[in-house]
């Protein structure tokens, strides 16, 4: 187990530990950034939700609820997984770590393709907003708008997840040429952080987009 | 500050206890959702997400330990979204023209009909 | 009553002369503060220059204090403006029962007015001296901003929904009408006059318009022609609610609220009747959203507003 | 504690190691460059590039407003008015005075050798130059007229023009500002020299930390705004269309809710500079160190809960509109604090008037006047009467023009010996800052008057009654227009033909002035030990303590 000091830090730390530390500090400080990013989408939801909530409830009813419900049990096992890879790298155990990487990897190419046989049945159900929108009767235009952060949320959120899916797959990448051991590992810790968001974000977007008129 | 923050990082009881409880806690919204509580179902739900957010943070996220530096910046971006969408609602709670009513009911509008 | 300071603009409306009054304190406080800064820093930095063999002994340590003094000083003051301003604004900008309406629709670069005796008018308005002018505006696509620098009186026009705003001219004159919120290519043009007149004079405008339909009978001929007559009109079958009277009442709506049927509630349920239906009545009114112009639109709420006699709306 | 008489210009530079600027000068160890100095150049030469641009628009819209004819066509006009808005605020002001000295003396300053992340340093300037492309894509192929604002729904429907290339522009420009306050924020933090601890840090360091912290909470908002827009005007949904059951007003919400932080994003960098250099030049310490380091961070907290001052008329409800009033009132008490204690810390100091003291000294007095126009537009009767016309044109160019641009150049010149190595000519840049003083104000105090009689901002005409005050404001115009383009002149000239640079010219308490000038790749050979408080300046006995413990005789 090469022990931490023979690895050199970048010019302007003085330890390994400290870039590993200053790295999640910077994961930590782009997150709240991403929060807000997100936030600000949700503050769109937020107002016209409060202000058409009848038009909201009947739109909120078309949303595939089974869809969006498993996908909020793969991603919330996804983060478990995530952090279990995190565990088995500081134990050194590389076998474990990128079996559970990997499992990580599946979990959110799963979360895609539920998303994309949701989206196909949208397709089916006319609740694209510009391409072809059919309202439901008593909905009126406000229901549009329910749709339309539907679309945005989601898409945006996938390309967060893809993003993630990307950092992991360069994870792998690097465990394979050595540079992620048990002495330093932070990177995979940076990606877990941003994983573990990124699930975080849906738990915030299942109840706006699934759970609106459903009693 | 060693990177192992928690000699405990071993242990991956603690990690899948917490993912069934988010799990738990996904479906306990799923329920509240169908239980017709009317204004109190999203207080709810929101709720039920808030803490599982919580949750992930804290476990998942490496957050335990002393609050630290990351605790503020962890949860400082909700801190400011209250702001956005506290004051925020000084307007739109009380704004007299609000809604607006260029809402068409008929089914089937999807073209910018112009108004003129 | 400004008058002696250079470059004072004109004032004609009965706010204008509280916002003066209210301008000038802030230039005053804000006069004082400005020399004062200027005064410490022309004195110090004459005072103590590179050259100068003035003691630097005994500087002041302990500062907070000094701090605390004119931070809470200047705070004050300011605050008094403030509480000034805000009673004016919440005065300013609730329109009450007004002697006189006018109508008045902002569309990309011209104000189209409108009086509630038919008389229309483009980049003009005539209105009568001395009388609370209740104004109702429109927009009928971007945010525009009617302006009237004598009045000192603004307020956006937003699509979609309704503004009103009041003034009372207490000076006859013409007076500059402008859009202060850019709206396209020709924002600097879509300007016009505010012509405040004597009561006679006014009267005689009135009648040298031309015109012998006011704008309730207008109302009336479109409220016929686009079948509301049907259901509202006196001898229908149909369970409507009859608008006789509904003008300035609360109306009980189905999902418990209660709201003040004053123009904007009458728009609202003309272009969106299914989320404003009155209790005990069936959704069944279609909307006319995208079919009725604003100009239309104002002369039907005019003319239901007619339908319940000069009852005015307590606001 | 014995007074060391060493002079410091008598010790050579130590040239041991080869200056940033000398050690390696292939293009690719410009364009790939780690060093947050040769960083901080790139972007200087970017925002410089763009100053100009915008500045160019700006002296085309003065012309035109000589005379009430007009020089442009009015879609002419209506384009430059929006495209002057949008340079100027996003591809200069922004990111000067953070991006360039931030870039440059934060690491100095603390004492480290680097930022923490120095890649992401570089991203912040390509994605800067990406936006940058965008927006004069946008401006050659014919510029956007919507204004800086984008209000809905003309952005949306109503407007032609390249307002999507625009609005992108602005997105991808938001990345930029995060990247570079991530670096801040986590630079600060955790790479301070051993010994600087936080109420030992230069107040320069405060603004810039001050500034990420808001960069950091409000630009997330106005890139999802700008990202709503682009995509509503490409696609015709109707998220702030009132046809579709959207609002207008929603619109402003979220990005007033970016702007009014942004403008102290331009306001905050620029106090902190000034908050450098008046206890430099007049060889006193700062009055009130913890007041200051307060009154920053608590104008970085408290511009978030102000937005909505700039929709009193707009529609919002009569509640709100006091809300924010009362907010706003709030918000100008930590900028009245800090402008009583830079007047104050010239007392009893040993004044010298050098170029980077007019501009300084020239901030206090503009911002002042600025502020004080700004709490007569927070009076809510006095809104209703000048919002929308020039009166708050006038407002906001003092504080962006007259403050933030004064501090730019008086920054530029105080630490250009320590940047270039080169000294530039002291006369010509005193009567470049006065005259940078005086064109301003004949450019913009006319524009109160012309506001508060009531000529509408963003037209292209106006009777002929307000001619006289639009040719004062053009005169005054063409003044500055010189008055920023000399230092252009003599700067360039000093880098070849200036004196050298000793380490210390103006005697300085900072980190920064125990490096070399220009300072090598390093930063320092050793990290220093910080021992003092910052300004330890004793104008009695004309000596000062440097930071690292060091004490001076003249």
């Amino acid at each position: 187990m090469p022990n931490s000091a023979a690895l050199v830090p970048e010019v302007q730390y003085a330890t390994i530990e400290q870039q590993g530390e200053v790295a999640q500090l910077g994961m930590w400080v782009f997150l709240v950034n991403e929060t807000l990013f997100f936030g600000a989408l949700i503050f769109t939801y937020f107002v016209y939700r409060t202000t058409y909530p009848h038009a909201f409830a009947v739109a909120g009813k078309d949303a595939v609820l089974w869809c969006g419900t498993l996908n909020s049990a793969i991603l919330l096992t996804s983060s478990l997984t995530m952090v279990l890879a995190i565990n088995a790298g500081a134990q050194d155990a590389r076998r474990a770590m990128v079996v559970w990487i990997l499992a990580t990897i599946g979990l959110g190419c799963a979360f895609l393709g539920v998303k994309g046989l949701e989206y196909y049945l949208d397709f089916q159900d006319q609740v694209v907003p510009v391409v072809d929108y059919f309202a439901k009767p008593g909905e009126g235009q406000a229901g549009e708008l329910f749709w339309v952060f539907y679309w945005i949320a989601t898409s945006l959120h996938a390309i967060h997840l893809m993003t993630g899916i990307g950092l992991l797959v360069y994870m792998l990448w690097r465990i394979r040429r050595g540079e992620i051991t048990s002495a330093y590992y932070a990177p995979l810790e940076v990606v877990g952080i941003f994983w573990s968001f990124v699930d975080t974000v849906w738990i915030f977007l299942y109840p706006c987009i699934y759970l609106v008129g459903r009693s | 500050m060693s990177l192992d923050v928690n000699p405990r990082r071993a242990l991956s009881l603690p990690f899948v206890i917490a993912w069934l409880i988010l799990l738990v806690f996904t479906g306990v919204s799923l329920f509240t959702a169908f239980l017709g509580m009317g204004v109190w179902a999203p207080v709810a739900e929101f709720g039920i997400a808030a803490l599982q957010a919580a949750i992930v943070f804290i476990l998942f996220m490496r957050l335990k330990g002393p609050p630290s530096l990351r605790w503020v910046f962890a949860f400082s971006g909700f801190f400011w979204l209250l702001f956005l969408f506290g004051l925020s609602a000084t307007d739109y709670a009380t704004r007299r023209g609000w809604p607006p009513s260029y809402i068409p009911t008929r089914p089937g509008i999807t073209t910018l009909e112009d108004g003129r | 009553m400004y008058n002696w300071i250079p470059f004072w603009p004109d004032t004609a409306a009965v706010s204008g002369h509280a916002v003066n009054g209210l301008f000038v304190a802030e230039l005053c406080l804000s006069a004082v503060i400005m020399l004062t800064v200027v005064a410490m820093m022309l004195y110090y930095v004459f005072r103590y220059r590179k050259g100068s063999d003035a003691t630097r002994a005994g500087r002041v340590q302990k500062t907070w204090h000094f701090e605390i003094g004119w931070t809470t000083a200047t705070l004050g003051m300011f605050l008094i403006l403030f509480v000034y301003g805000a009673e004016m604004y919440v005065w300013l900008f609730q329109a009450p029962r007004g002697d006189e309406e006018v109508y008045v629709v902002g569309k990309q670069w011209m104000w189209k007015v409108e009086h509630p005796g038919g008389q229309r008018e483009i980049d003009a308005m005539h209105i009568p001296v001395d009388k609370t002018i209740r104004v109702v505006m429109a927009s009928e696509d971007v945010i525009h901003s009617f302006f009237v620098p004598a009045f000192r009186l603004k307020h956006d026009v937003v699509p979609g929904t309704y503004e009103t705003i009041w003034f009372k001219a207490h000076k006859p004159g013409i007076y500059r009408l402008e859009c202060t919120q850019y709206c396209g290519l020709q924002h600097a043009t879509m300007q016009g006059k505010v012509v405040v007149m004597t009561g006679p004079d006014y009267a005689h405008w009135l009648t040298t318009q031309g015109v012998h339909e006011s704008m309730a009978e207008q109302g009336e001929k479109l409220f016929r022609a686009h079948g509301c007559s049907g259901c509202h009109g006196a001898n229908s079958t149909v369970h409507a609610p009859s608008l006789n009277g509904v003008f300035g009442t609360y109306v009980h709506l189905q999902d418990g609220s209660v709201r003040l049927a004053d123009e904007a509630y009458l728009r609202d349920c003309i272009l969106n009747p299914r989320s404003f239906t009155v209790a005990g009545y069936p959704p069944i009114m279609p909307d006319f959203s995208g079919q009725i112009s604003e100009g239309d639109l104002m002369k039907i709420v005019a003319y239901i507003q007619s339908l319940s006699g000069k009852q005015e709306t307590r606001r | 504690m014995t007074v060391t008489t060493v002079d410091r210009d008598a010790l050579p530079n130590p040239m041991d190691e080869p200056s940033f600027l000398t050690s390696e000068n292939t293009i690719a160890s410009w364009l790939f460059t780690r060093d947050h100095k040769r960083i901080a150049l790139l972007f200087f030469a970017s925002i410089t590039f763009f100053f100009f641009v915008g500045g160019l628009a700006a002296t085309l819209m003065r012309l035109n407003l000589a005379t009430p004819k007009g020089l442009l066509q009015p879609a002419v006009y209506n384009r430059m008015f929006t495209m002057h808005g949008i340079i100027m605020v996003w591809f200069f002001l922004i990111p000067s005075i953070p991006a360039t000295f931030g870039n440059f003396f934060v690491p100095l300053m603390i004492g480290a050798r680097d930022l923490a992340f120095p890649r992401v340093n570089l991203a912040s300037w390509y994605v800067f130059n990406l936006s940058g492309l965008m927006v004069l894509y946008a401006l050659i192929m014919g510029g956007a007229d919507t204004g800086w604002t984008f209000y809905t729904p003309l952005s949306t429907i109503y407007a032609n023009g390249y307002v999507l290339a625009a609005a992108l522009a602005v997105f991808v420009n938001g990345f930029s500002s995060i990247m570079t306050s991530l670096n801040f924020v986590v630079t600060i933090h955790r790479l301070r020299a051993p010994g600087m601890t936080w109420m030992r840090l230069p107040l320069f360091v405060w603004g810039i930390y001050a500034v990420s912290v808001v960069m950091l909470l409000a630009t997330p908002v106005l890139t999802m705004d700008t990202f709503l827009l682009g995509f509503s005007r490409f696609t015709g949904i109707g998220l702030f269309d009132p046809r579709h059951g959207g609002d207008p007003l929603l619109w402003q919400h979220m990005f007033w809710f970016y702007s009014h932080p942004a403008v102290y994003i331009m306001i905050l960098p620029g106090m902190g500079v000034v908050s450098e250099i008046i206890p430099c030049f007049a060889r006193r310490p700062i009055f009130g160190y913890t007041g200051m380091t307060m009154a920053l961070m608590s104008i970085a907290i408290l511009s978030f809960f102000v937005w909505a001052h700039h929709m009193f008329v707009a529609g919002i409800s009569i509640y709100s509109g006091v809300v924010f009033s009362l907010m706003t009132f709030f918000v100008a008490v930590p900028s009245a604090i800090k402008v009583f204690n830079w007047t104050v810390s010239l007392h009893k100091g040993k004044i010298t008037f050098d170029a980077p003291m007019l501009y300084a000294l020239g901030f206090v007095l503009l911002f002042t006047l600025g502020g004080l126009s700004g709490l007569m537009l927070a009076t809510l009767a006095i809104d209703v009467d000048v919002h929308g016309t020039y009166f708050v044109v006038a407002h906001f160019h003092y504080i962006m023009v007259g403050a933030t641009v004064s501090a730019f150049f008086g920054a530029l010149h105080y630490w250009w010996p320590k940047m270039t190595g080169r000294m530039y000519p002291e006369m010509w840049a005193r009567f470049a800052a006065i005259l940078t003083y005086v064109g301003f104000n004949l450019t913009f105090f006319p524009q109160f008057i012309l506001g508060y009689l009531g000529m509408p901002r963003r037209s292209y005409t106006y009777p002929e009654v307000w001619q006289t005050w639009n040719v004062l404001s053009s005169a005054g115009a063409s003044i500055l227009a010189v008055a920023y383009t000399l230092p252009l002149v003599y700067l360039g000239w000093s880098l070849f033909w200036g004196k050298k640079a000793p380490i210390n010219p103006w005697r300085a308490t900072g980190l920064e002035w125990i490096a070399a000038s220009p300072p090598p790749k390093h930063n320092f050979p050793r990290t220093p030990i910080v021992t003092q408080a910052p300004y330890r300046y004793d104008p009695e006995a004309d000596t000062f303590v440097s930071q690292e413990g060091t004490p001076y005789a003249e």
